[in-house]
C-alpha cells in the first residue's frame, strides 16, 4: 500500500495545476513566471481557470477582508489534495499594510498555508523555488495542509467568522478628538 | 467457442481503447512541446499528459447529481464504441458495412452526452460553454456532411475498410489527390472538431472560465481528458482512413494522424479566437462551399462523365 | 486665461492661481451647485475627482471638486466646507452623472450625506459597522490589532497554536 | 399546484446572474463585475470593487512624507513610477524644491520606459483574453528586458522606489544608457513583427473593430483620460498641454486614431509607444551632466509647508493625480489619489457593457487597459 501511495505522490508532484488568485500586487510577477523567460510549465505546473481543476492555490499578495471571503470560498471548492502557497510578505504578517483596517495580517489563521514565499515582491526565481520545494514536500508526503484544515476546522472557522461576520463595531465609537499617529 | 471469441474481442477492444488513449495523450504532450517552442519556451516533458491524467484520477472529486455522472459516461462510452468501427492500420474490430455513418453518429452522441452531463452541474458558465459547443457543432457538421456525401458518392459504399482498400496502390490513388477540396474542407472541420483556436469558443478560459469543464474536477476531469484524447485519435484516424489511404501498419497510421494534427497545432499557435457566431458562419461559408463544390465535382465526374 | 479668474471673482468668490494651469475657488456650501454649473458651461467639462479633507480641529469637512477644461488646458479646484457634525450636501449628479460614483465613495469613507444621490449603498467595504475609516478620529492601527489579533510571537511556525495533533 | 407563468412579465425567467471576476482569467486583477445576463447578452453590469482596498489614503496619513514613497508605487502595479513622480512633484511644488535638469531627464526616461512596459503588459493581456497566447508570451518576454534595466538602475524589478523629493535616489549607472539604447534598437526591430502578428491580424481586428464605440463628447462627459480619450478624437495630453519635467524640450507627436472603438484604443497605445521610443532616444542624446538631486533635510524633520496642491502625471492609462494637503507637519494631512481607471471602470463600464455579448466583455475591459488597484487603492 505504501508503495502505491509513493507512486501517487510522485505523479502528484510532477503534475500540479495552479489557480492563481490575483489578490494583490503579486499578480504582476506571475506572467513572467509563466512565460518564456522562466517557463514554469517545465515543472508540469499549468495555470487553470477554475478552482475545481486546481491543486495549488497561489495567493498573490495581501488580502482585503472582502477578498478573504472569496479566497475561502475558492479554497473550499478545490478538491483534495490541495495546497496553498502564500506569496509575498503581506500573507505572512501583513507586510507593508500591517496597520491597515482592511487587510488581514496572517493568512494561515484562516486557511492552512503549506509554503510562504517571503519578499515584496518575490522574484520569479523565488516562485519557481517554492514550486520545486512544494514538489519535494508532496513527493515526501509532507504537504498535508488540507488535512489540517479538516482536523482543525472549528479553529479556522472561528477565526474566519471573527473577521467576516461582524455584528457590532470593532472599536467603540470615540466622540472625543484623538491625536492620530 | 463463442465465449473464447467474445473474450478475444473484449481484450482486443480494451487494447484498442488503451492504444487510442495513449496515442491521444502523447499527441497532446507533443503539441504542448511544439507550442512552447513557438512561444520561445522550453515546455513540459512530452509525457506530461500521462502524469496529468494519472494525477486527476487519483484526486478527490465532487459530483453534481446523477445526471452529471450519467452524462459523463454517456459522453465517454460512445466515443469508445465508435473506435471499435475504425480501421486502425489493417485492423478493424467490428467490420460493418455502414461503419462511416456509425462513427459519425456515435461521435455526435458522445458530445450530446457530455452536454447533458455538464448542464446538470448548474453553473451558468458551463451552460454558455455547452450552448457554444453545440452551435459550433451545427457549424462544422454541415460541411462535414457534405464531404461525407462526396465520399459516399465516389466510393459507392460506407464500409470504411473498403474505402481504405480502394485507395491502395500508391499515393496517386489516395482520396486526397482525387478530392483535394474535400480534404481541405475536412482539415478545417478538424480544427473545429478538436476545439483548437480559432474555434475554441466552447472552452474559452478568459471568457467563460473554461466553459463546460468549469465544474469538472478530479476524476470527472480525468474522464473528460480521456474522452478528448480518444476523440483526437478517432477524428484524425477517420480522416486518415478517408483521405490518406489508411495505413499498412499501426506506426504509419499514427504518423499520418500526427501530420494532420501538427497542422492543426500550428494554426492554433498563431490565431486568436473568433466569436462563436462568426465561427459558425465561417463554417457555413468556406468549408461548406469547398465541400459542396467537391460534391458537385464528384457527381459530374461519376454520374455525368462516368470517369 | 486670466479673465476666467476675474469672472469668478466678480461672483463674490475667492479664487487664486496655484500654478500656471491650476486655480482654486473657495465657494460657500449653498452656492456649490451653481458654481459648478457655471464652470461646466465655461468649458470645464471634465470631472476629474471628488475628494474630502477632514479638518477635525475646525469641525469641518472640506469637499474638493477637481475639474478639467480641455479647451483652455486649465484645472479648477473648487472647495467648499460643510459642518462635521451634520455633513449634508446636495448631490452633483444632475451636472455630471459620473459624480454618483465619487459621492458614493465619499459617503462610505467619510459618512457624508449627498441629497439627491439615489445610490449610496456600500461600495468598497463589506459589512462595515465602525466609524467611516477615512475620518481622522478612526484609529486604523487599533482596529487592525483588535480585529486581526496579530501578535509578534505567533509568527513562528505555521501551525494553529493550539489543538495540533 | 400553481406554476409561475413563464412569460415576458416574469423577469426571473429571462435573466440570470453571471459573475465575471474576481477570480476569473478574463478580468484584470482582483475585481468583479456582476452581470445580469439575458442569453449571451449583458443586460446590466454592476461593478463590485473593494477587493483590493487597502486604505492607502489612511495609511499615508500615518507615515512620514518620505516613508510614503515606499507605499505609493503599490497603487498601480504595472506602472508604478508614475505615482512616485506625481507625489514627488507635488512635494517639490509645495516645499519649493528645485529639481536639477539631469534628475528631470532621468525621470522622463523612467516614466517612458514604464510606459513601454505597461503597454507590453496590457497588450499581452489582450492576447491572453482573445486566446492569442503566443503574442502574450512574446510580449511578456520582451517586457522583461525593461525590468532588467530597471533592476540595474534601481535594484527592484517591479517596485523601484527610486524617486525622491528633489531628484532621484542615485545617478544612472555607467553604461546604462548604452544598454537602454540597445534595448530601443531591439524594440525597433520587434515592433514591425508585433504589427504583423497582432495589429494586422485579421481575427484581432474582427474582434475589436467597432466594439465599444465611445464618442468624443461621451468620453469627456464620463471623465475618460489618456489614450482612451485620445482614441475618441480628443487630442489632449498633459505632456503637451501642461508640460511638466522636461517634456517641453522634447520633440514628439500625439498620434491620432480617433475612431473611438476598441481597436483604435489599442492602436493609439501602439502609436504612442513609437513616440515613447523617440522620446527616449532624444533623452539619451540630450541628458546633461550635473547633480542628480537637490539635498533635502533629514526625512524625520522634513516638513512640507502648509498648503494644498493637485499634481498630475500622464500615465499610460490616463491622468494620475495626487491631491495633497499639508498642515506643516512631518506627515501629510491628507492625500487623495485620482486613478485613471476610476471613471471608466466604475462608472462608464456600467453603461458600456450593456448590450454587449459575453465574449466581448473581457476584450472591452482589456482594450480600455483598466487597472483595478488604482481605483480600489
Amino acid at each position: 500500500m505504501s508503495e502505491w501511495t509513493e507512486i501517487v505522490d510522485y505523479f502528484r508532484g510532477r503534475s500540479m495545476w495552479m489557480l492563481h488568485y490575483c489578490t494583490g500586487c503579486g499578480a504582476i510577477e506571475l506572467p513572467p513566471t509563466m512565460t518564456s523567460r522562466w517557463d514554469m510549465e517545465r515543472f508540469g505546473i499549468t495555470p487553470m481557470a477554475t478552482p475545481r481543476q486546481a491543486d495549488i492555490l497561489l495567493i498573490t499578495g495581501y488580502l482585503a477582508i472582502k477578498t478573504l471571503k472569496r479566497v475561502i470560498y475558492t479554497y473550499e471548492q478545490m478538491q483534495p489534495p490541495k495546497w496553498v502557497l502564500g506569496f509575498g510578505s503581506c500573507t505572512i504578517n501583513g507586510g507593508i499594510y500591517w496597520d491597515s483596517y482592511n487587510v488581514i495580517e496572517r493568512l494561515d489563521k484562516y486557511i492552512p498555508v503549506d509554503i510562504y514565499i517571503a519578499g515584496c515582491m518575490p522574484r520569479p526565481e523565488a516562485i519557481l523555488d517554492s514550486f520545486v520545494k512544494l514538489k519535494e514536500m508532496v513527493q515526501n508526503g509532507e504537504a498535508k495542509g488540507y488535512e489540517k484544515y479538516v482536523k482543525n476546522y472549528e479553529w479556522y472557522k472561528a477565526n474566519q467568522d471573527k473577521v467576516l461576520k461582524r455584528t457590532k463595531p470593532v472599536l467603540e465609537r470615540i466622540e472625543k478628538v484623538t491625536k492620530i499617529g | 467457442m463463442v465465449i473464447v471469441e467474445f473474450l478475444i474481442k473484449l481484450s482486443q477492444g480494451f487494447g484498442i481503447g488503451a492504444l487510442a488513449l495513449a496515442t491521444g495523450l502523447l499527441f497532446g504532450g507533443i503539441a504542448r512541446k511544439i507550442m512552447a517552442r513557438i512561444q520561445r519556451r522550453y515546455g513540459p516533458p512530452f509525457t506530461q499528459n500521462f502524469m496529468d491524467l494519472f494525477k486527476l484520477l487519483s484526486k478527490g472529486s465532487v459530483s453534481h447529481g446523477w445526471a452529471f455522472d450519467l452524462g459523463l459516461v454517456a459522453g465517454f462510452v460512445p466515443m469508445l464504441a465508435a473506435l471499435m468501427f475504425l480501421p486502425i492500420g489493417p485492423f478493424t474490430l467490428f467490420p460493418s458495412d455502414s461503419s462511416l455513418i456509425m462513427i459519425v453518429y456515435l461521435m455526435m452522441m458522445a458530445y450530446l452526452g457530455m452536454a447533458m452531463g455538464v448542464l446538470a452541474s448548474g453553473n451558468p458558465n458551463s451552460a454558455i460553454g455547452m450552448s457554444r459547443a453545440l452551435m459550433l457543432m451545427a457549424g462544422y457538421e454541415v460541411p462535414f456532411a457534405a464531404v461525407i456525401f462526396s465520399i459516399y458518392f465516389f466510393s459507392k459504399t460506407g464500409y470504411l475498410t473498403q474505402i481504405v482498400a480502394m485507395q491502395s496502390g500508391g499515393f496517386m490513388n489516395w482520396n486526397i489527390v482525387k478530392m483535394p477540396l474535400g480534404f481541405l474542407a475536412v482539415e478545417i472541420v478538424l480544427q473545429g472538431m478538436l476545439g483548437e483556436k480559432p474555434f475554441d469558443q466552447a472552452i474559452a478560459p478568459a471568457e467563460i472560465a473554461s466553459g463546460p469543464m468549469v465544474e469538472l474536477g478530479g476524476k470527472y476531469l480525468g474522464f473528460g481528458m480521456i474522452q478528448h484524447s480518444v476523440a483526437l485519435f478517432l477524428e484524425t484516424g477517420i480522416i486518415v482512413d478517408l483521405f490518406l489511404g489508411g495505413a499498412p501498419n499501426f506506426w504509419i497510421f499514427i504518423a499520418k494522424q500526427f501530420v494532420l494534427y501538427f497542422v492543426v497545432v500550428l494554426v492554433d499557435a498563431i490565431l486568436p479566437r473568433l466569436r462563436v457566431h462568426e465561427a459558425t458562419s465561417f463554417f457555413w461559408k468556406l468549408p461548406l462551399f469547398l465541400g459542396i463544390l467537391q460534391a458537385v465535382i464528384v457527381i459530374i465526374q461519376g454520374g455525368v462523365l462516368n470517369v | 486665461m486670466a479673465d476666467i479668474l476675474d469672472e469668478i471673482r466678480a461672483m463674490d468668490l475667492k479664487a487664486s492661481w496655484l500654478n500656471d494651469w491650476e486655480f482654486e475657488v473657495i465657494v460657500p456650501k449653498e452656492r456649490i451647485g451653481s458654481v459648478l454649473d457655471y464652470l461646466k458651461s465655461r468649458t470645464f467639462k471634465g470631472f476629474m475627482g471628488l475628494s474630502c479633507v477632514d479638518w477635525i480641529d475646525e469641525g469641518k469637512f472640506e469637499l474638493v471638486y477637481i475639474l478639467q477644461s480641455y479647451d483652455l488646458s486649465l484645472e479648477a479646484i473648487v472647495k467648499t466646507k460643510i459642518p462635521r457634525h451634520r455633513p449634508v450636501i446636495e448631490s452633483m449628479n444632475a451636472i455630471w452623472k459620473l459624480c454618483e460614483v465619487y459621492e458614493r465613495e465619499m459617503h462610505e469613507f467619510f459618512g457624508i450625506e449627498f441629497v439627491g444621490n439615489p445610490n449610496l449603498r456600500p461600495f468598497f467595504l463589506e459589512n462595515w459597522l465602525d466609524t467611516p475609516p477615512l475620518r481622522k478620529d478612526f484609529d486604523t492601527l487599533a482596529f487592525s490589532e483588535e480585529l486581526f489579533e496579530f501578535k509578534e510571537d505567533e509568527t513562528h511556525g505555521i501551525n494553529p497554536p493550539e489543538r495540533i495533533e | 399546484m400553481e406554476l409561475t407563468p413563464l412569460n415576458e412579465s416574469n423577469d426571473d425567467y429571462r435573466y440570470y446572474e453571471l459573475f465575471i471576476g474576481p477570480n476569473h482569467p478574463g478580468i484584470e486583477g482582483n475585481f468583479s463585475y456582476i452581470l445580469k445576463m439575458k442569453g449571451h447578452t449583458v443586460a446590466e453590469a454592476t461593478p463590485d470593487p473593494g477587493l483590493l482596498h487597502r486604505g492607502f489614503e489612511k495609511l499615508m496619513e500615518r507615515r512620514l512624507w518620505t516613508q510614503n514613497l515606499a507605499l505609493i508605487p503599490r497603487i498601480c502595479v504595472p506602472e508604478p513610477d508614475v505615482n512616485e513622480v506625481a507625489y514627488c512633484m507635488g512635494i517639490e511644488h509645495m516645499a519649493k524644491i528645485e529639481v536639477p535638469k539631469r534628475a528631470q531627464y532621468i525621470r522622463v526616461i523612467v516614466l517612458e520606459l514604464a510606459r513601454i512596459a505597461s503597454f507590453l503588459f496590457g497588450v499581452s493581456g489582450l492576447g491572453g483574453t482573445t486566446g492569442h497566447y503566443t503574442s502574450a508570451q512574446w510580449l511578456i518576454g520582451d517586457r522583461d528586458y525593461i525590468l532588467d534595466l530597471f533592476e540595474w538602475l534601481t535594484g527592484g524589478r517591479v517596485y523601484h522606489i527610486y524617486q525622491y523629493p528633489g531628484g532621484v535616489k542615485n545617478d544612472l549607472p555607467e553604461g546604462w544608457l548604452d544598454k537602454l539604447s540597445d534595448f530601443l534598437d531591439y524594440m525597433g526591430k520587434r515592433l514591425p513583427e508585433y504589427d504583423k502578428f497582432i495589429f494586422k491580424n485579421p481575427i484581432i481586428q474582427k474582434r475589436t473593430v467597432g466594439l465599444g464605440y465611445i464618442s468624443a463628447d461621451e468620453a469627456i462627459e464620463n471623465g475618460l483620460t489618456g489614450p482612451n480619450l485620445r482614441a475618441s478624437g480628443v487630442i489632449y495630453d498633459i505632456r503637451k498641454a501642461q508640460p511638466y519635467l522636461v517634456y517641453d524640450e522634447l520633440d514628439f507627436e500625439i498620434p491620432k486614431t480617433g475612431d473611438g472603438d476598441a481597436f483604435s484604443r489599442i492602436l493609439q497605445r501602439r502609436l504612442e509607444l513609437g513616440e515613447s521610443i523617440k522620446i527616449l532616444r532624444q533623452c539619451i542624446k540630450q541628458i546633461p551632466q550635473g547633480p542628480y538631486r537637490t539635498k533635502v533635510p533629514n526625512p524625520f524633520q522634513f516638513r512640507v509647508p502648509k498648503g494644498s496642491y493637485y499634481s498630475k502625471v500622464e500615465s499610460s492609462r490616463g491622468e494620475f493625480g495626487y491631491y495633497m494637503v499639508s498642515d506643516g507637519d512631518v506627515k501629510p494631512y491628507r492625500v487623495y489619489v485620482r486613478g485613471p481607471s476610476y471613471s471608466i471602470g466604475l462608472y462608464y463600464a456600467t453603461k458600456a457593457l450593456v448590450g454587449m455579448r459575453i465574449e466581448d466583455v473581457p476584450v472591452w475591459i482589456h482594450t480600455t487597459d483598466m487597472c483595478p488597484p488604482d481605483f480600489d487603492r
